[in-house]
């Protein structure tokens, strides 16, 4: 792993910025504070960080209604989105949007998105237009959306127009209630994709590095006009499936053991730590960067804002 | 007679119906929760918790959990419901009608018709829908418009926990496919119950509050704004005609025609946009039907062209409000031809 | 001016403005058509012939052929059109719209609003529909209230050769998501068409026979036959004011009021369905704004409450006739207040 | 092919009936008798026959916009079918279908669709029935079908469901005007079908004796409870994709050689003759029988009464 003492202070700062932004949330809404469905992004850092840290703003990505993480890796203002899902008119969508649409187009972030399977057709689209500009486009989906037919039929048309389109399944095992290996028949998403015609690889969800060095060589391939690609990612969600969500279906002590072993953060820190590439301390100073910039978050968007009756019917069009 | 939340009603009433007709399925994801997980099977029992326990009772082969797969869930409810089995199917939000559609526009609706009347599909596709959750675009839309549209389908939305009860029980013995819509924020409400067998017939308004000044239709979450604004208007002296329709398809004209030849005024309310809404559905039928008896235009107060932001402030100012009708009504009651 | 079949019209319509700008793509089943067969691409050039000859001019990378999922074409449209291109997709029947409809309702129609204003997608889908091929009932449908409905879409119904190029152009060159519904009827229609650059605002009628006796609003299919029956009334000493509405979204409401107010009579024609419809928007429309110009009921002569039956005989007594129009004007004419 | 002779003949007779029935629509259409789209199954009668030939009424099938194949050899009355056809009010659809929506539930022919990809779910849904009854569900789709979200969807379905429902592709190589190569972006649909998790065959379309072998062993399968399987016959389209179709992605004299090396009747003929299971005699016995009943089909449905006004608004509830 060749990475930049730069590049790995970055990726350890969005995958932190990530983590407190999802911790305070999951506080935050227990006190009231916050309306709507939230869906948590805590414990996939490493796979929205290890795909977006190799892309720039003319190459796309698509998300999910668990979106946070996606948004804050393809480097959406933090405090705008806090504001959003806070509901205030100066969030990143004026409050029309909250959690679950989130996107700012101008950073290549097309948008979370409330519908599963919705993303990955439009992130065919953007890789029609990316295969015009020479980047690529991330459709980010989870291991319940690998079986919406959308998905499917996004797979067939990126193969047939082999057009520049990586297919990132988030395997977190659960979609919803349901355990993934109930819902994919398949012997596993990856041997399903790769059927479609094409690459298909995975990689351990939990390790940024991993993930980083699977997507440099999945990037290379779909910009050499290869075609499309996906790849599975094994990684771990942290909280419930939205907030509120009372969990019965995680094994005993799943979740306890989940943060000790399986923590993304736990295991970068070790790796660049042991590795010497980076100190505890250079960590830690991040990490009291990053509470504070939640902290400053969270304080302006209470304060911030809120919009008014006019604003309802205000960018249904441009023009009427 | 029970107090139970609309949600307890629901689980009870399919209860009962697949107790009592070995034919009665269900299908869905997340409806017994948890499968293929390590906590197993009913975790939840579904997201709004009206199948809890149902799996536990009747089984894998009648409580069917689903992958997300909202076209072959319809597809398979539609299967099965021309093949002998009477199918429950549960979309997790009526806003997932759009990837489901033609399953129930050009294949359920129309089966009975293209096939010469020589088949029945008895499905029961339950929605939810509506706002109140700030649950943004997405997942805050009423769509019975769009459904009531269709030939070939039956429309129910129901309000109270009786009409819960009464309405479900009619709509999973209909031999024709049933939308059956409930509201989301009507889940927690209590209401009384009828013990035993209650069936109520579609068509049949229910009359909420009596007046001879103005007509007011409504529908689900609106009924009960209605029911507020209708109290306000009283003490004014205004008195309402308020019905609840219960169900947009089929329609009870006949009870819309009676009061308005009544109150010569009509006012209506419907927490969807306004273009081609159900709303005009009902200004149209009046002012085609019953035009000689109209004394003020037809006031409609419907949500706005747009779709349902999010925020708490935008949510609100976008749902029709006890407010808006009493203005509403006030406008109608004071109209004069010029 | 040269007269042209529509088809051409819009062949050449799209050739012009892809010609112009090099961000106009296409995407579609068969548009090219050959595709991976011995015969090789532009076979075809589109089921109805209406980008024949494009591919070979524009290239693969313009002209994308598709395969059969039109959730894919509508998803990747949207994707390319928020990303500095402008799509133009074709889904071959507006029937079809039920398996891609969240794409275009929950997707398209929202992308701007759900992002605070802060996108755009300039998307023209364009569907051929309606009624008269004995096409049966999955292949023959109307769709425009529907997708009038939806907040965010612009929707298209151009009756005539030169409407056709005005309002397609319009639309390739709207920043906004724009409906194009193509009535499958008028294909081989001819009508002379204006030479170079041809624009027509959304939002316009178009008045096709003026009188004051009563107002007819109708779009596609049905402007024709109004025309039909406008003539016969004529005869009769009954002069109609007939509007072909060009676009159910925006809508020309003050062209409507303006004739209402004169006329004091309206009927509405529409090839759909009656629940929930355009018809039913128009006459919701009239009835609450001009209400104290009415002196009849509003008329509305559309197709039942049932799906497009396939014989010659159903279809036929499916779809609205000049004969039912004359009917229902002449209705609107001899009704006195009781 | 230890096959009696009654079923031999039965089974001649079926595809016999097919072909016969399409060429003589052919003629019909092209005088302008019979209006709507029609698409002729002329080419692929091995397919039907040979999936049929193995089911009861209670066995169900779904079929496509190219049905009178699946319809007839389901056993359908061809005389009511044709009645259809021609918008009689003594159609088997009482003229409300015409070609595109054909059914008879009684027969367990759940209907010819107009929506590509819309049967597979539903053949899901009689795969539910079916598990009750110890029966199987075959959902007929072809080349360009497998490509729609609702058919894989279905599949999937079908694997975590575990239910006995077949997956007949019929690949004629074409979906209207594009070619199997283009739209396919699989190595093959077969490949494709396998890595949902269920058993994947391939057949010869258009040799009855191949696919009715490869059926009996798939019908076996799922009736044990194994779940869904596919298949992919191999066949050909001896007609455009409707008829007016010019047929301009047709390679040179591909039709001739299709009709001189590749019909599915001539190799059954063959077949039975030189391993004298039957005489050329019986063949041309059933051949005119055929050709007489579908002749009388015709004039019947020339003579038979049309529907009136009235007849709109009826079926369309069952009550309201
Ligand atoms: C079309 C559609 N169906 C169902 C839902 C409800 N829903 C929201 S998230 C979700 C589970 C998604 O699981 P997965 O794809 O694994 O993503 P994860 O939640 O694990 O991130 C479901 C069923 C939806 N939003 N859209
Ligand atoms: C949802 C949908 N999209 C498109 C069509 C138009 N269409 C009818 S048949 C057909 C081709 C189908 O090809 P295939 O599945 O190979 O069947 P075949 O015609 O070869 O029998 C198409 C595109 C349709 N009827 N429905
Ligand atoms: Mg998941
Ligand atoms: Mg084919």
């Amino acid at each position: 792993m060749q990475h930049s003492r730069e590049a790995l202070i970055q990726a350890y700062r969005q995958m932190k910025t990530i983590r407190v932004f999802e911790e305070r949330l999951h506080d935050e809404i227990a006190l009231g504070e916050i309306a709507g469905f939230t869906h948590l992004y805590a414990g996939q850092e490493a796979c929205a960080v290890g795909v977006c840290e190799h892309l720039g703003p003319k190459d796309y990505i698509i998300s999910t209604h668990r979106g946070h993480g996606h948004c804050i890796a393809k480097g959406c203002d933090v405090v705008g989105m806090m504001k959003e899902i806070y509901g205030s008119s100066d969030g990143l969508c004026k409050g029309k949007s909250g959690s679950m649409h989130i996107a700012d187009i101008n950073k290549g972030m097309l948008g979370a998105n409330g519908i599963v399977g919705a993303g990955a057709p439009i992130a065919v689209g953007a890789g029609i237009t990316a295969k015009s500009n020479g980047t690529v486009s991330i459709a980010f989906s989870g291991d319940g959306a690998c079986n919406q037919g959308t998905t499917f039929e996004a797979m067939n048309m990126a193969v047939v127009l082999k057009l520049p389109v990586i297919f990132v399944f988030e395997n977190n095992h659960y979609s919803e209630h349901t355990g993934e290996s109930y819902a994919v028949g398949a012997e596993s998403m990856t041997v399903r994709s790769a059927a479609f015609g094409m690459k298909a690889i995975k990689a351990n969800g939990i390790d940024f590095f991993s993930v980083y060095d699977a997507m440099r060589e999945l990037i290379e391939y779909c910009k050499a006009g290869n075609g499309p690609a996906s790849i599975e990612l094994d990684t771990e969600r942290f909280y419930g499936h939205f907030e509120g969500d009372p969990q019965r279906y995680r094994g005993k002590g799943e979740l306890d053991r989940l943060r000790e072993e399986r923590d993304c953060l736990k295991v970068f820190r070790t790796k660049v730590t042991e590795a010497k590439l980076l100190e505890g301390a250079d960590i830690d100073a991040i990490d009291a960067e990053v509470e504070a910039l939640i902290e400053r978050a969270v304080v302006e968007s209470k304060a911030a804002p809120r919009p008014t009756a006019d604003h309802v019917l205000e960018d249904v069009y441009i023009s009427y | 007679m029970a107090r139970q939340m609309i949600r307890d009603v629901i689980r009870d009433t399919i209860d009962a119906e697949m107790a009592r007709d070995e034919n009665v399925i269900m299908l869905g994801e997340d409806i017994v929760g948890g499968m293929g997980s390590p906590g197993g099977p009913e975790a939840i029992g579904g997201i709004w918790g009206t199948s809890g326990g149902l799996w536990a009772k009747y089984g894998s082969d009648r409580v069917i959990d689903t992958p997300i797969s909202e076209s072959a869930i319809i597809g398979a409810a539609a299967g099965a419901s021309l093949t002998g089995k009477r199918a429950i199917a549960e979309i997790m939000f009526a806003d997932f009608i759009g990837v489901c559609m033609d399953q129930i526009w050009n294949q359920v609706a129309k089966f009975r018709y293209m096939f010469g009347g020589k088949s029945k599909c008895p499905i029961v596709i339950r929605m939810p829908y509506g706002a109140g959750y700030n649950a943004a675009p997405q997942h805050s839309q009423s769509i019975h418009a769009m459904v009531t549209a269709m030939p070939g389908l039956k429309v129910v939305m129901p309000t109270t926990a009786a009409d819960v009860k009464g309405l479900l029980t009619t709509a999973i013995r209909d031999d024709d496919p049933v939308i059956f819509l409930e509201h989301k924020a009507l889940y927690g409400l209590k209401g009384e119950v009828p013990d035993g067998e209650y069936l109520i017939p579609f068509g049949h308004a229910r009359q909420v509050t009596q007046g001879d000044d103005v007509t007011i239709l409504a529908t689900g979450m609106m009924v009960g704004f209605a029911e507020k604004a209708a109290a306000q208007l009283a003490q004014d002296g205004i008195g309402c005609d308020l019905l609840d329709l219960r169900t947009t398809s089929p329609l009870d004209e006949e009870a819309i025609m009676d009061s308005v030849e009544r109150t010569g005024r009509l006012l209506i309310v419907d927490e969807a946009p306004p273009r081609c809404s159900f709303a005009t559905d009902l200004s149209a039928l009046v002012a085609n039907k019953a035009f000689a008896s109209l004394k003020a235009p037809i006031e409609m107060v419907t949500g706005p062209h747009s779709p349902v932001p999010f925020a708490r402030e935008l949510e609100s100012a976008y749902v029709p409000s006890p407010d808006k009708i009493v203005a509403a009504a006030v406008k109608a009651m004071s109209y004069r031809r010029g």
